[in-house]
């Protein structure tokens, strides 16, 4: 009897928290709907009628996009860039996380708070004397000025030490007392272990710079190493107002390889964030 | 015939160590701290330093001028308004992202279906291209044609949001917890998913209601995500450009100009680096305070795992 | 001494050997979208032309701020670019800095293209009299007209207003008063269209001795004039911010009837909009002439080098050559530099026989657009947006907010 | 259960083929920098070789940190450690020859059992076959064999601790530290492998330094037993020398929960200090005006007792079933005392307990034992 009470409470409460959770959904997929149902609508169209609507399908957008953007280059050049800052961030905040965390050694506090003040840092504070250094290298519109900046990232690093805290330290004396030295250590324990972390930062760092639009019109002069962004803001122009259409056709574009991304690496980011290190006690 | 197990293990010695565990500690934190020094923190001094000068890059001209630029700035009193609105936009974004976020959490972790569409849907603004999404956003605020204006300014008579004094800074905010709210969603969910199973299952027997089973039980096992997520949303709060800049370019009057907004403003768009060095001291001094602050918070929890 | 002699006629042999090879010049543009198609258009016509220069032109979709910004970057990084376009808001920059080397000899180099030109729209480009920038493209205002409304109202949109009167009886009767369709958007957060009304009424922007004229009777009224039209409900306020995409929005979706921009603005207006357009020149002040501020787009040259400069000169000159100014014209809806151009049937004579409104747009009398000097304009520009707002919105009095304007402005004046 | 493994037994003789070395340390003093006190202070222990040395005491005591500075992981502040005739206070932990086993099992969560076991191996850049050759001989001791190809969240907890001890003993370590061992089990399967170790121990003969809170498990295991108490040694010695003649109360109430009353003399009568009960007997007691008298639960008679013997009147206050016998809670003088009793016996009967004379301790005001008083 109870039960059965009990049971119908239940399924309120859950057919509640459902109800509750796509009123929240409808404020966070409206502005996909409009970039969509932009992207998809004759250019002279845009403005007319009622814009939650889907007035009058055309494809033209995108076929303007991809006449007018070498949308190919851009995604091959997005896709490098950004697997190549993934695995600098790997190789180089992977062990100072590890470091940072686990091991003692003088200096080690200030070495922290560099970090956190560097991951504070609005970068557009720095952008012109990376600037002016990147160009005295030669490297402004290369690959590397999109990548260099971004290796030694303190985000990551604070993300993996938050991970590493988070493993009993007597895993790491086990190794030490086990023979292996720090940089075994991290070759063989703390980088396996540390996998669902690197998965989430991993994730992270390639939808921020996926994204990213400020640092590549920084930095770069032509289409040779423009990253996906880059049609979006082909079509905005800052005095005659923005070519909606083809504009939010770029936007879709971009977005779209990443949502596909997330959807199948989804289990893997949460479980990654939640940073399970299979030490169960 | 068998050979006793406890015979096979006899000593072996230890392979000489490599690396003498002195050095290896710089040597694995020292890629890191060179990259960071030459991209964050040398830039950074070299901003400090640019403050106490009047720079003309087109001319090439420099010239120090003392504290010049910090009595003009404080004179134009613009440094103290985008304080105002920094302190605002994080009172705006970082309370309401994470009480938010963690309602959204406990909502979908309570669930036993649909979690990861739910999960799937908060998560998308924070993959979504910003500038992209900036535009859409601007676009919904509109005045009058925009549907903020005509849903909810019918309801509430508040309109024209992006051209108001008032409301523009609450529009940008709006933009900004949209955009983070997945991210302290999902990383929320995954503490939830660490609270052991057995503590709240004992806390209901012992009948205690949902507010006490979370109060007593879930609240403190979660804590270390709610400071992790009050550093994370503070950071963005703190650097927030991109939004401002393309909704309302820190308008309307400088209503909603942030520390990061006026920086650019004056270092770049009015081509006074000097004067733009002054709030990047400001930005930073507050940087700093909040990494202090953060550095207390956790010291504990950090001690507690160092062992 | 006979080693030393050797050694420099060695060294002049090394340096005479690159001018014999094409020299690669790198030229920087932005607002790619604006006009970036017919600048390389125009750039690699000059290549195939000759072959001891060639132009290397980069090309982005940014504001010419941002471009500027690069450039900065650029020049402290030691590779300044040995020509930049720029447009009137930071010519100023460039010039009392010292960096943009004057184009007078240029010009002269080439007597017979130089006798071709627009005396007086090539003065845009002059600052005390010296010729900074070569001359693209100039652009003055144009009021453009939403004709299906006109029609719809009533009206006659062959006949727009030519006066504030008109104006404000043709924005009256295609506003419907609820805020929802305007009849008209007639200012900029800049001083662009300002300058030309306040112009028109007989206004300056700054008098005889360099003081501030933004807080004089004429400018008053004016503001007055504008804060009027919100108040009727016939012209939206627009935020600084916001304004550049959401005056051509609401131009384009019929939300306002009449927009009074530059001319460069047609091929965008003309590509996205479902009604019939009609264009006409700024309307001025009841009883004044219309005199308006010009914007110009030219180059400025930032090569030191004798030989280089020498190079950037031949191949800025193709930019006013009749080919290339019937091309930008056609691009860009601007008025012709290259007189010859505008006469030449085959070059533009036939386009504005089939386009008489541009022709009409051409022929608006103009002055430059007034900028501060030195580095002080976009921090101007900045607080001249937010005080229009705020008089337009109400917050302020129009007599108030120009007299502050006006201290800011003489301030800023006196730092440079 | 080790012991039922039949090619374990045939073992031979203990620790084969090693040559287990004593762990002694000298002068060894330990102090956090900035801490108000050190963490111990001038301990000086010898450990017998090849045998268990368990150090016990109440959380805090500074064991953990002692055996941390063995395993060379903490180095101390001041003082050596020698492993045999070596000081290896500066040695770095790999070169000593150590392992050790981790309460919470340590285990690397992304390797098999059997790379966990074989990981010092490797480490030791050691050939394939020997590797997997000693990895079973582990697995066989700890009878882990079975699960090899499982990883540690496959396991249970007893099952991780036998991987934790069966990679401890992979490389036939000289010295083999454990620190509290067996505390994440449950009670019944905590005593099953405090068995299975000492047997185990005594088959891989390696010096043992065992650190626990937990006096039973220190009396069963231990060789040598280390008593101790914020920093200090309070007694060490073999763990029956300890349990029969504790040096101190502390100790004695350590080991064993003693009953501990404070006698007052007054000429020739003795009186429990708080509820001036008469005690009668008190063989071979102090003739100090002040002094404890300490005696074991399991150590009380009610029936007639031959010889000497101590006799106290008590009234009961709660009796509990354990199993064959009780254990009485009683009151004398205010006093809370326990008996471990056969009789059946009910709340607020009056009763005389008495204790043999061998059983009684006496210890002074300070609590140290009284000379020569067994």
């Amino acid at each position: 009897m109870t039960q059965s009470i009990d049971t119908t409470r239940a399924r309120l409460v859950a057919g509640g928290t459902h109800l509750a959770l796509a009123a929240g959904a409808v404020f966070m997929l409206l502005p996909f709907w409009l970039m969509l149902r932009t992207s998809f609508t004759a250019p002279d169209q845009v403005f007319a009628g009622n814009i939650l609507a889907l007035s009058d399908f055309s494809l033209e957008n995108y076929r303007r996009v991809f006449a007018e953007v070498p949308l190919l280059r851009y995604y091959l050049n997005g896709i490098f860039v950004v697997t190549a800052i993934f695995i600098g961030q790997v190789i180089v905040c992977v062990p100072a996380a590890y470091a940072l965390s686990r091991l003692r050694f003088s200096g080690r506090e200030v070495g922290l708070w560099l970090v956190l003040a560097a991951m504070m840092v609005p970068y557009h504070a720095t952008a012109i004397p990376i600037y002016v250094l990147l160009s005295r290298f030669g490297m402004i519109n290369t690959h590397g000025a999109l990548i260099l900046p971004f290796i030694g990232s303190a985000f990551s690093v604070f993300l993996l030490r938050q991970f590493f805290l988070s493993i009993p330290q007597s895993v790491f004396e086990s190794a030490r007392l086990d023979g292996a030295s720090s940089l075994r250590t991290l070759m063989h324990i703390v980088f396996p272990m540390a996998r669902p972390a690197i998965v989430t930062f991993g994730i992270l760092s390639f939808v921020s710079h996926w994204n990213d639009y400020f640092w590549p019109s920084f930095v770069l002069r032509n289409d040779f190493a423009a990253t996906v962004p880059f049609g979006i803001v082909k079509f905005l122009d800052q005095e005659l107002g923005a070519d909606y259409g083809p504009q939010m056709a770029a936007a879709t574009l971009t977005v779209l390889p990443l949502l596909v991304g997330f959807l199948i690496a989804q289990r893997q980011l949460i479980a990654g964030i939640a940073m399970t290190s299979g030490q169960v006690d | 015939m068998t050979v006793s197990p406890a015979a096979v293990l006899t000593p072996i010695p230890a392979a000489p160590t490599g690396m003498g565990p002195r050095i290896a500690p710089y040597l694995l934190v020292g890629p890191l701290m060179l990259l960071l020094f030459v991209f964050a923190i040398l830039p950074c001094l070299l901003t400090l330093l640019l403050a106490f000068f009047d720079v003309d890059i087109l001319a090439g001209t420099i010239r120090f001028v003392g504290f010049e630029n910090f009595t003009r700035a404080a004179a134009r009193g613009e440094v103290l308004n985008s304080l105002r609105v920094t302190f605002t936009y994080i009172l705006l974004t970082v309370p309401p992202s994470m009480i938010l976020g963690l309602l959204i959490a406990l909502a979908i972790n309570s669930l036993r279906r649909g979690r990861a569409i739910w999960q799937a849907v908060y998560f998308l603004p924070v993959a979504a291209t910003l500038v992209a999404m900036s535009i859409v956003w601007r676009w919904m605020f509109v005045g009058r044609r925009g549907i903020v204006d005509q849903t909810l300014g019918q309801m509430t008579g508040l309109v024209d949001w992006l051209n108001s004094p008032v409301l523009s800074l609450p529009a940008v905010a709006i933009v900004g917890n949209w955009q983070q709210i997945g991210f302290v969603v999902v990383l929320y969910l995954a503490a939830l998913a660490s609270v052991p199973r057995h503590q709240i299952d004992a806390a209901r027997v012992d009948g205690a209601g949902a507010w006490h089973r979370f109060w007593h039980v879930t609240w403190p096992a979660i804590g270390p995500t709610t400071v992790f997520v009050g550093i994370i949303t503070s950071v963005n709060a703190l650097r927030v450009f991109d939004t401002v800049s393309t909704m309302t370019g820190g308008g309307p009057s400088r209503s909603s100009q942030t520390l990061a907004h006026l920086m650019w403003e004056r270092g770049i768009y009015f081509f006074d680096i000097g004067g733009g060095s002054v709030v990047t001291l400001v930005l930073l001094a507050l940087a700093i305070a909040a990494t202090a602050l953060q550095r207390i918070m956790t010291a504990r929890l950090e001690k507690a795992g160092t062992r | 001494m006979k080693r030393l002699l050797t050694t420099t006629a060695l060294l002049a042999m090394i340096s005479a050997t690159p001018a014999l090879a094409q020299t690669e010049l790198r030229l920087v543009s932005g607002q790619e979208k604006q006009n970036g198609a017919v600048l390389k258009q125009v750039f690699e016509a000059f290549n195939a032309g000759q072959e001891d220069v060639s132009v290397n032109l980069e090309l982005d979709n940014q504001s010419d701020l941002d471009t500027t910004q690069k450039v900065l970057a650029d020049i402290v990084a030691g590779s300044a670019p040995d020509a930049v376009r720029v447009t009137g808001a930071v010519l100023r920059a460039y010039v009392d800095s010292g960096r943009a080397q004057p184009l007078d000899e240029c010009l002269a180099s080439a007597p017979e293209l130089a006798a071709q030109l627009d005396k007086g729209l090539v003065d845009n480009f002059r600052v005390d009299g010296k010729l900074y920038a070569m001359p693209w493209y100039v652009t003055l205002p144009a009021l453009f007209v939403n004709a299906d409304a006109f029609v719809a109202a009533g009206l006659d949109p062959q006949n727009p207003p030519r006066n504030w009167s008109e104006l404000e009886a043709a924005a009256a009767r295609l506003s419907d008063g609820s805020g929802n369709r305007f009849g008209v958007l007639m200012y900029m957060p800049n001083t662009y269209v300002y300058e030309s009304q306040l112009l028109s009424s007989g206004g300056e922007m700054v008098d005889g001795e360099g003081r501030s004229g933004v807080a004089s009777k004429a400018s008053v009224e004016l503001m007055a004039f504008m804060r009027g039209l919100v108040e009727k409900q016939q012209m939206p306020a627009l935020a600084p911010s916001t304004f550049w995409g959401e005056a051509s929005r609401m131009f384009q979706s019929g939300e306002v009837a009449m927009l009074l921009s530059s001319s460069s603005a047609y091929n965008n207006v003309t590509s996205n909009i479902a009604f019939d357009l009609a264009v006409a020149p700024m309307p001025a002040r009841d009883g004044e002439e219309a005199l308006t501020a010009a914007s110009g787009n030219g180059f400025v040259m930032l090569a030191t080098d004798p030989e280089r400069q020498k190079a950037t000169c031949k191949a800025l000159l193709s930019l006013v050559a009749p080919e290339s100014v019937a091309a930008t014209v056609k691009a860009t809806a601007s008025s012709p530099i290259n007189v010859t151009a505008a006469q030449t049937p085959e070059l533009l004579g036939d386009f504005y026989a089939e386009n008489p409104a541009l022709m009409a747009l051409n022929g608006q009398e103009n002055r430059p657009w007034y900028t501060l000097p030195g580095r002080a304009n976009n921090e101007f520009q900045s607080n001249f947006g937010d005080i229009q707002h705020q008089i337009l919105t109400g917050a302020v009095e129009p007599q108030e907010g120009m007299s502050r304007l006006a201290d800011i402005m003489n301030e800023l004046n006196e730092a440079q | 259960m080790i012991a039922r493994n039949g090619s374990a037994r045939k073992a031979g003789p203990q620790g084969m083929g090693k040559n287990p070395m004593p762990v002694a340390v000298r002068n060894l003093t330990k102090h956090w920098p900035g801490a108000e006190r050190p963490v111990f202070s001038s301990l000086d222990i010898d450990c017998p070789a090849g045998g268990i040395t368990i150090i016990v005491g109440p959380s805090g005591c500074g064991k953990t940190t002692l055996l941390r500075c063995l395993s060379g992981l903490e180095t101390p502040t001041s003082g050596s450690i020698l492993f045999g005739k070596q000081d290896v206070t500066q040695v770095d932990s790999q070169h000593r020859g150590v392992a050790m086993v981790f309460q919470n099992y340590a285990l690397y969560p992304t390797k098999t059992v059997f790379e966990n076991i074989a990981f010092p191996l490797r480490m030791a850049r050691l050939d394939p076959q020997s590797i997997r050759t000693r990895v079973r001989a582990a697995a066989a001791l700890t009878r882990m064999e079975p699960y090899l190809d499982r990883y540690p969240a496959q396991l249970s907890g007893g099952q991780r601790q036998r991987v934790g001890i069966a990679r401890a003993i992979v490389r036939g370590p000289a010295v083999l530290l454990m620190d509290e061992p067996l505390s994440n089990l449950d009670t019944k399967l905590r005593i099953e492998m405090r068995a299975e170790l000492g047997a185990l121990q005594r088959q891989i003969g390696s010096t043992t330094v065992y650190v626990t809170h937990d006096q039973t498990e220190a009396l069963a295991l231990a060789d040598h037993l280390i008593v101790m108490r914020d920093g200090r040694i309070e007694q060490q010695g073999a763990p029956e020398d300890i349990f029969t003649s504790p040096a101190n109360t502390f100790v004695a109430d350590f080991l064993g929960s003693m009953n501990l009353v404070d006698v007052t003399r007054s000429e020739d009568r003795v009186f429990v200090t708080s509820g001036a009960v008469r005690l009668d007997g008190l063989p071979k007691a102090p003739l100090s005006p002040m002094f404890r008298l300490g005696f074991r639960a399991e150590d009380v008679q009610l029936g007639p007792v031959d010889g000497e013997k101590a006799t106290l009147p008590v009234t009961v206050r709660r009796s509990e079933l354990m199993g064959s016998e009780r254990l009485v809670h009683m009151e004398c003088g205010g006093l809370a005392l326990r008996a471990r009793l056969k009789e059946v016996v009910r709340p607020d009967d009056r009763l005389e307990l008495h204790i043999p004379a061998g059983a009684l301790h006496y210890f002074d005001e300070t609590g140290k034992r009284v000379a020569g008083a067994v």
